[in-house]
């Protein structure tokens, strides 16, 4: 069932992207339906049904919060960078992570890396390594709301 | 095509195809391939016989392949060819039933009979050809099927006489080779004509025709062994007798010299030739190479050497026949063509039998072999009388038509070379008969076969070939006038080529 | 100075630059690396010859586009050489080419 | 409603430049292979964001727009990926970061 | 339509050629990566402008491309190329 | 003019780049520098208004043949070992 | 353009290819027989527009039914039709000869890539060679050339030793920078006339622009550095002596007489009044190439090596001819001579080395002590092609000799003939350098492997060719005298 | 190489230079434009978008012989890789990867087939598709989800060669009908269709063949 449920939505969502990229075109769509297909069934593939179960509304959580994040990093960087004396204080933590293994806890490394201050360095069992930019930064803190909010969307309750 | 045109080809074809079907035989097919080799060599002795007499009715007979624009392959056999032709297939059979015996359990075989067949098939394309470019299409096949039988044996001699005789040769043939083009490019396709082709040219090719014709002569006095291009006779000594005889009375010196008779006669024509002043100098590098081959001879011990050095001089005995301008020096040279080759076969034949019997190459071995052998030595002393020019031989025939040629000139300095020639000849020759006949034998011979059938002195097939020449050395002196000697056709050539009786 | 004339300028001294590096520098790779760079060269020529009066020339587009692919086949096929003549010999340079056996 | 949105395009197109200046003069200034990476994935990728963003609010379709913006979280994706795999690789050769002056 | 197309165009290549600076100070391989990266965001961004200015959508289509593919060869230095820091360059 | 001064200035980072890609020691700069030259003529495709080899060269260009020559590079730097030869 | 004869020249593109492709996908190793049967099918093809071509004159096909210079034409006349069948009967005797030398026993010595990968990799080089003689366009000629350069090495590099490997990479390198600044030609005229089509560029003017003769330049040296002419010879040896037997033979008889004609086609065409002024130039090189490579061949250790130096030299009489070209034709009618004979006498010459090499495991030419009489037949090929090298007759190589001396003597340039005569007899040197050793007999008379009959005989038959091509010499120049179509 | 052949390779080179670039600047507008030409024909192509009527129907037959570069490239390569043992198999090493290509791959084969669709009406085509497919293909490898290749089968070797054999048989077809690659106006589009299908599948595979039957497993 999960299976075809999964291949349903992300058929949609294929041909939705598909749409996108003919910019609304629809000549020969009988090849734009081929193409979906094996887009999808590669998905499946690659990506089995059961490994993700996404909450919408955490989904659109995590994405305000990111992108809110994301211009919060920017802007943090770029006044580093920018600045006339160069005032870093970088370290290399190990942080403890509550996220089972897997996706989750990639997801999360790839977000801290895109977040403020934070750069993933390595996924350990039971630790994640990061370097930041200025460890005088709350950063457990802002890590253990990133957890949060995939916990969020991945529908675990933290 | 009708019989003026395929009886050419297949004088040709009687030794090619044998020849190209022995290469292809097993070692051991030793029965087919002497039935092979003598299936071809009677074949073509009939028809030449065929076209010597049609020749004489005065029929010709030619035959011609375009292979580039203005350049054709072609054949005629006239009575100068069938001179040339007449006397290697007569030859050929002798060699032929000579080389069966004297090879007889050695290795390669079919490549030696095979190559032979090919040698003489390119010295019937040379004798028969009838435009320069056919000359040296057979001229260069003759040099590329001697070789591998020149290097028979393999041995190291064997390999630097072969090399030796290549540089020689090929050499030769890129200068002929330039001369032929040269000449083609000023006149295109010239065919061998009685009284040449090159007189109605203007004068202002005169110093390019003289330089052409230093040219053409130097390439074919290599394999006529003109000094000082005659190196490499003496290094191809090694090889095995018969291809000795193949190389000094059948093929290829006698190539040369008649590719010298026909540049002189049939491109340049005599007279013209003699306008442009190129015989004399021919006459005198014939001269030369008369006295110093001689002289060479002297200081050999091998006896092949010997005889390799002796050819040396009697092949340029037609050389200067050639240059005699006038008919009675031409006869001469003509009937020399033949009578040396009959002659020095014998020689080589001999000096093949009393290596392959008691292992002596050199003179000073020979001590005695006339009583232990003396069929071969009787053979080889006629021989010999004949070079020296002994009367009612074949080489006085010819000697005395030099002579009388040049006299005829009023050039008294080539009698003097001729008389100069004989004594040396005489005394080069004379000591060996005089050790063979008159020296008790040694107790043991260097190394002593015994033939296994035959006579004790060696098997028939080594014997019966020089004992057939040296007695048409004989006939040909003592029949000299009878009606199909070479005397007689050379005459005939003669008169075709000066048009003016001949005495 | 239209931008095709550019590019077509900055492609000789791409070409050429590719072509003495191919010719002087020893390493195999770098061989390969100015032969991709020749190539673009001869590429940009191509089309910024042909647009050097503004207007958009697709044959040359499309020669380009197999030029592309060939340069690409031909690169790996260098490659794949070059890894093998290190795997046997470890060496990543031609021997010297005075060198005849 | 089209002129605001040239306006909110254009800004967004100018701080986008910014934050692309800004990625890299910290590329260029910071000290070590880790800093500019924090330089590279943040600032950069704002950047093209901004870009994305005001471009698309241009696009004289919809479709046109999703697939600018689509870019956006491609290269996001991509980059975040990237710089975890030449940190953990830096890491792994053992290159230590850079502490700071106080800390030599 | 802005006319902000070209300045920022060339602004972001401007860019890019300072970051060459730091291609070839180094000191690590991984720093010269890092140029590249940024030429691949950097690169799209151009693209895209450059779309717009020039009236050509496909663009948009190579800066897709460009954007989907500039990760490969990131991945594969990280994975393949990069395997041992250059000794010489080793320092923090 | 903007274009122009856009179009030169492409220009010299292409001549940069390919300098540095020749004349750098190290190998991996070399194909890094590469790459980026890789990504520069892309720009300079779309300069010349032909997408088609803009599109190319982004997916090969920069995207294949640099990865395979990282790959390459990674390849020649490993140490040979014991069983390696083919 | 409507034919009224069914036109068969684009299927000796598609044809080879096809079966390269099949080939392929039957497996590594396998394929022969198909490659035999299309070339076989490509021979008949090739035969029957041959004589097309005798009674219809020169053929135009326009590709996709566009005509230059919007599409791509393909166009037949003499001479590209006499480098045809060369190509498609040297192409048939090689892969009889590649079948029997490819089995198992070769595995030591000749490379399982060889074994492997022979016909596809043969495949796209006999495609890549009929198009390049069929092309009329100058960019599509340029992928052509890339698909013989890159076939060629693949089959160079295909024995897999390091030496293989090496000689390979050069070879490809070189061919790559030639291809280069081929396509940078292209460019140019494209810059300059807006068209790469043939028939539709102008004949180079004297007030040409810079670029085009520029761009004559970069194809010329590309194409000489292809063709290996020296001093471009450096890669060659390596890459023919190295090869297996028959890639050599593939490699010398034919891969450089494709971009040989190609020099010569633009060189008659487009570049002739270029060429006009410099064609000393090319004629110089090749004397020199006659006597380098000569003088290689004589030094040379092992045999493949002394064929491939062999190569070089005889490659030299093919550019003895640009200093000659005038109306009457001689010159060309040498060099097309001298192409086809040289091609035929060459591939022999390999695979008689070939044999040897199967046969004792070894090639050096000291190695070849006594083995006249043991492979006779083989030493027999080796000495008819020898003999078509150094231009002796009856052999189409003297027939190449006898017009390149004919061309020369009639325009009174004496130095030309100089240098025909003496290559022939250092030629001769260095053929009789081996055939000599052959002649040797040897006390040591190590074992020999049994070999194919079909090697010794496939290597014959095209030696014998070589030598009777000299006896055809007419129907070649009769061929070669049609002209292309309008 | 010695100092002064190296000077004058340089040497050579700025002269090389000098005169291309006079040449370049000095040369006039040529009379013929095939852009003309190639807009007349358009409509008859059997497409919209000019480039893609050049590669695929007015120069078709260059396409055909590129193609045939490209796999005798791999053939040329595949002879070259000595038999291997593939101790590698695909396993999990560092998960941030794997989970990146997981997710881009679907997403690139739809723009690979994006591209190819697109191709008929502008830029894109079967070149760009086969490509992307070959950048999945050669994620999916670093990604350690899929192993490189070793000897191809059967299956593989026809993918490789397909789109060759493909354009061939349609290329032999129009031939035994007359000329070459001449498409009937109203077949040509779905021809080119069929053919860059067939190319895009090929083509990706021996994209993807350059890097995978080279890539050698090793651990990191």
């Amino acid at each position: 069932m999960t299976v075809i449920a999964a291949a349903l939505w992300r058929g949609v969502a294929f041909a939705l992207l598909w749409w996108t990229l003919a910019e609304g075109r629809t000549e020969n769509w009988g090849l734009g339906l081929a193409i979906i297909g094996l887009a999808t069934l590669a998905s499946l593939r690659l990506l089995p049904a059961t490994a993700l179960r996404l909450s919408p509304r955490g989904l659109l959580g995590f994405g305000t919060f990111f992108l809110v994040q994301s211009i919060r990093a920017g802007t943090q960087v770029a006044i580093m960078a920018l600045r006339h004396r160069l005032d870093l204080a970088p370290a290399m933590l190990e942080l403890p992570i509550t996220l089972p293994p897997g996706a989750a806890r990639i997801w999360l490394a790839n977000t801290l890396s895109l977040l403020p201050g934070t750069l993933s360095v390595d996924i350990g069992a039971t630790h994640l390594r990061l370097h930041v930019l200025d460890r005088r930064l709350p950063i457990a803190h802002e890590v253990a709301q990133v957890e949060a909010r995939i916990a969020a969307v991945l529908g675990m309750e933290k | 095509m009708t019989a003026s045109q395929w009886l050419p080809l297949a004088v040709l074809a009687s030794s090619l195809l044998p020849g190209l079907l022995i290469f292809a035989l097993p070692e051991e097919r030793i029965g087919l391939r002497t039935a092979l080799n003598l299936f071809g060599a009677v074949a073509k002795l009939t028809l030449v016989g065929v076209l010597l007499v049609g020749v004489q009715a005065g029929n010709t007979y030619s035959v011609g392949y375009t292979v580039l624009p203005g350049v054709d392959l072609m054949f005629k056999a006239d009575a100068l060819a069938l001179l040339f032709v007449s006397l290697s297939s007569v030859l050929w059979l002798l060699t032929t039933l000579y080389a069966i015996g004297y090879l007889e359990g050695s290795p390669h075989r079919s490549r030696f009979f095979g190559f032979f067949s090919l040698c003489v098939t390119a010295t019937m394309g040379i004798a028969m050809a009838a435009n320069l470019f056919t000359f040296f299409v057979f001229y260069e096949l003759l040099t590329l099927s001697t070789y591998p039988l020149v290097v028979h044996r393999g041995s190291g001699a064997a390999l630097r006489g072969g090399t030796i005789y290549l540089a020689y040769t090929l050499g030769g043939g890129a200068l002929l080779l330039t001369g032929i083009v040269w000449l083609h490019s000023l006149v295109g396709q010239v065919e061998f004509t009685h009284r040449g082709v090159l007189s109605p040219l203007s004068p202002h090719y005169a110093d390019q025709l003289r330089m052409i014709f230093l040219l053409l002569i130097a390439g074919v006095g290599v394999k006529a062994a003109l000094v000082p291009l005659h190196g490499w006779l003496p290094n191809a000594m090694v090889a095995p007798a018969p291809v000795s005889a193949l190389l000094h009375a059948v093929a290829v010196v006698k190539a040369g010299a008649f590719g010298i008779i026909r540049i002189v006669y049939e491109i340049y024509g005599v007279e013209f030739a003699q306008s442009l002043n190129l015989l004399l100098p021919l006459a005198v590098a014939a001269s030369v190479t008369i006295i110093w081959g001689s002289l060479r001879a002297l200081a050999q011990d091998d006896l092949k050497r010997r005889l390799a050095y002796s050819t040396v001089s009697q092949v340029s005995y037609i050389t200067l026949g050639v240059a005699l301008f006038g008919p009675v020096g031409t006869i001469g040279g003509l009937v020399h063509l033949v009578h040396q080759g009959i002659m020095k076969i014998t020689l080589f034949f001999c000096a093949g039998n009393y290596a392959e019997t008691l292992g002596t190459h050199k003179v000073s071995e020979m001590n005695g072999a006339g009583r232990r052998m003396p069929a071969t030595t009787l053979a080889f002393s006629i021989a010999a009388l004949g070079m020296i020019g002994a009367p009612l031989t074949a080489g006085a025939v010819s000697k005395a038509w030099l002579s009388d040629g040049a006299q005829a000139l009023g050039l008294e300095w080539v009698g003097w070379v001729l008389l100069a020639s004989s004594l040396l000849n005489a005394a080069y020759f004379l000591p060996i008969l005089y050790r063979v006949w008159l020296k008790p034998a040694p107790a043991r011979w260097p190394q002593e076969h015994s033939a296994a059938q035959g006579w004790r002195e060696t098997t028939w097939l080594l014997l019966l070939p020089p004992l057939l020449t040296a007695a048409a050395t004989l006939a040909a002196g003592i029949y000299a006038d009878s009606e199909f000697s070479p005397l007689a056709w050379a005459q005939l050539i003669a008169r075709r080529e000066y048009l003016t009786p001949v005495p | 100075m239209s931008s095709g004339l550019v590019y077509a300028v900055v492609g000789v001294l791409l070409f050429v630059l590719g072509a003495a590096g191919m010719l002087l520098l020893p390493h195999l790779l770098r061989k390969i690396l100015a032969f991709n760079l020749l190539g673009s060269g001869a590429f940009l020529i191509l089309v910024g010859l042909a647009q050097r009066d503004g207007g958009v020339d697709p044959v040359p587009h499309a020669m380009v586009l197999t030029g592309i692919v060939v340069a690409v086949a031909a690169t790996a096929l260098a490659l794949a050489l070059l890894r093998r003549l290190h795997a046997l010999s470890g060496r990543t340079q031609l021997a010297d080419e005075s060198a005849d056996e | 409603m089209s002129a605001v949105l040239e306006v909110a395009s254009a800004l967004l197109l100018v701080a986008g430049a910014a934050f692309y200046l800004a990625g890299t003069v910290g590329l260029l200034r910071f000290p070590d292979v880790y800093a500019r990476l924090h330089a590279l994935t943040k600032a950069d990728n704002l950047g093209l964001g901004c870009v994305v963003l005001g471009l698309s609010l241009q696009a004289e379709s919809l479709a046109v727009a999703v697939k600018l913006l689509l870019i956006w979280p491609l290269v996001l994706a991509a980059s975040a990926t990237l710089s975890y795999s030449i940190a953990r690789r830096a890491d792994r050769l053992g290159i230590t970061p850079w502490q700071g002056k106080e800390d030599r | 339509m802005t006319a902000l197309e070209w300045p920022l165009a060339l602004f972001l290549l401007a860019n890019l050629l300072a970051a060459l600076l730091r291609a070839a100070r180094g000191p690590t391989a991984a720093d010269r990566m890092l140029v590249a990266l940024l030429f691949g965001t950097g690169g799209v961004g151009i693209l895209l402008l450059l779309g717009r200015a020039g009236g050509n959508p496909a663009l948009v289509d190579a800066a897709l491309v460009l954007a989907l593919l500039a990760a490969i060869a990131g991945a594969a230095f990280a994975r393949r190329a990069w395997t041992d820091g250059d000794a010489d360059e080793r320092r923090p | 003019m903007m274009s122009l001064t856009f179009d030169l200035l492409l220009g010299v980072a292409l001549l940069w780049s390919a300098w540095h890609t020749l004349a750098t020691a190290d190998l991996i700069r070399a194909v890094v520098s590469f790459i980026v030259f890789g990504l520069l003529m892309v720009l300079a495709w779309a300069r010349l208004d032909a997408p088609d080899i803009a599109l190319a060269e982004a997916a090969i260009g920069a995207g294949l043949t640099g990865a395979l020559l990282l790959d390459s590079v990674g390849h020649l730097r490993a140490r040979r070992r014991p069983g390696d030869n083919g | 353009m409507n034919d009224p004869v069914y036109d068969v020249a684009p299927w000796l593109v598609l044809l080879p290819l096809a079966w390269a492709g099949l080939a392929f996908v039957w497996g590594p190793g396998r394929g022969a027989r198909l490659a035999l049967a299309g070339t076989a099918l490509q021979l008949l093809l090739t035969l029957r527009l041959a004589a097309e071509l005798l009674s219809l004159g020169g053929r135009r096909h326009a590709v996709g039914g566009w005509g230059a210079p919007l599409g791509i034409d393909l166009a037949v006349d003499g001479l590209s039709m006499t480098m045809l069948l060369l190509t498609q009967a040297v192409a048939f005797a090689v892969f009889i000869y590649a079948r029997a030398y490819f089995t198992d026993r070769s595995a030591d010595g000749d490379g399982h890539g060889a074994r492997n990968h022979f016909w596809p990799l043969a495949g796209f080089l006999l495609a890549a060679m009929n198009a390049l003689y069929l092309s009329a366009d100058l960019f599509n000629l340029y992928v052509t050339l890339e698909l013989l350069g890159l076939a060629a090495v693949g089959l160079v590099a295909a024995g897999g030793n390091a030496a293989q490997v090496s000689a390979a990479l050069r070879y490809l390198l070189v061919s790559l920078l030639a291809s280069g600044a081929y396509l940078l030609g292209v460019a140019l005229i494209y810059g300059s006339y807006g068209t790469v089509a043939l028939s539709a560029l102008p004949l180079m003017s004297a007030d040409a622009p810079l670029a085009v003769a520029l761009a004559a330049a970069l194809m010329g040296v590309a194409l000489l550095l292809k063709t290996a002419l020296f001093p471009f010879h450096f890669w060659l040896p390596p890459a023919h002596g190295g090869a297996p037997a028959p890639v050599s033979a593939l490699l010398s008889a034919l891969v450089v007489k494709a971009t040989f004609y190609l020099f010569l086609r633009l060189g008659l065409g487009l570049f002739a009044p270029l060429g006009e002024t410099i064609a000393w130039l090319p004629g110089l090189l090749g004397s020199a190439a006659i006597f380098w490579g000569s003088w290689q061949a004589l030094r040379a250790q092992r045999l493949k090596m002394l064929v491939a130096y062999s190569t070089v030299a005889q490659l030299g009489y093919l550019f003895l001819i640009f200093p000659l070209l005038a109306p009457d034709g001689l010159a060309l009618q040498a060099g097309v001579m001298q192409a086809l004979s040289h091609g035929l006498a060459k591939a022999a010459m390999f695979m008689t080395a070939g044999v040897f090499l199967q046969v004792s495991g070894r090639d050096a030419v000291a190695d070849l002590a006594g083995v006249a009489g043991r492979l006779p037949v083989t030493l027999f090929a080796f000495g008819l092609a020898g003999v078509t090298l150094m231009g002796l007759p009856p052999s189409g190589g003297f027939l190449a000799k006898w017009l390149l001396i004919d061309a020369a003597l009639a325009q009174g340039r004496w130095g030309w003939a100089a240098v025909v005569i003496a290559g022939g007899l250092l030629t001769a040197l260095y053929v009789f350098r081996v055939v000599r050793q052959a002649f040797a007999s040897t006390e040591a008379r190590p074992p020999l492997a049994p070999v194919p009959r079909t090697l010794e005989w496939t290597a014959f038959a095209l030696a014998a060719a070589s030598v009777l091509l000299g006896l055809r010499g007419m129907e070649v120049l009769h061929l070669l005298d049609v002209g292309a179509a309008s | 190489m010695n100092r002064a052949l190296r000077a004058a390779v340089v040497l050579g080179a700025g002269l090389l230079a000098a005169l291309l670039v006079a040449a370049i600047l000095a040369l006039p507008v040529p009379a013929v434009r095939l852009p003309a030409l190639v807009a007349a024909h358009l409509p008859a192509s059997g497409v919209t978008h000019p480039v893609t009527a050049v590669l695929l129907n007015f120069r078709g037959y260059d396409t055909l012989l590129e193609v045939a570069v490209l796999a005798l490239a791999l053939v040329g390569l595949l002879a070259q890789s000595p038999p291997r043992e593939l101790t590698h198999a695909p396993s999990p090493g560092e998960p941030v990867l794997p989970l990146l290509a997981r997710v881009l791959v679907p997403f690139l084969i739809l723009s690979a087939g994006y591209l190819l669709w697109a191709g008929a009406h502008r830029p894109g085509g079967a070149f760009q598709a086969g490509a992307v497919l070959a950048a999945a293909a050669v994620v999916l490898h670093l990604a350690r989800l899929w192993p490189a290749w070793d000897r191809p089968g059967r299956g593989l070797r026809l993918g490789l060669v397909g789109g060759l054999l493909l354009f061939l048989a349609v290329a032999a077809a129009l031939l035994a009908g007359g000329t070459l690659l001449r498409y009937p106006p109203q077949l040509a589009g779905t021809l080119i269709l069929l053919i860059e299908i067939g190319l895009t599948v090929s083509l990706g595979l021996l994209l993807a063949g350059l890097f995978l039957f080279l890539a050698e497993p090793r651990s990191l």
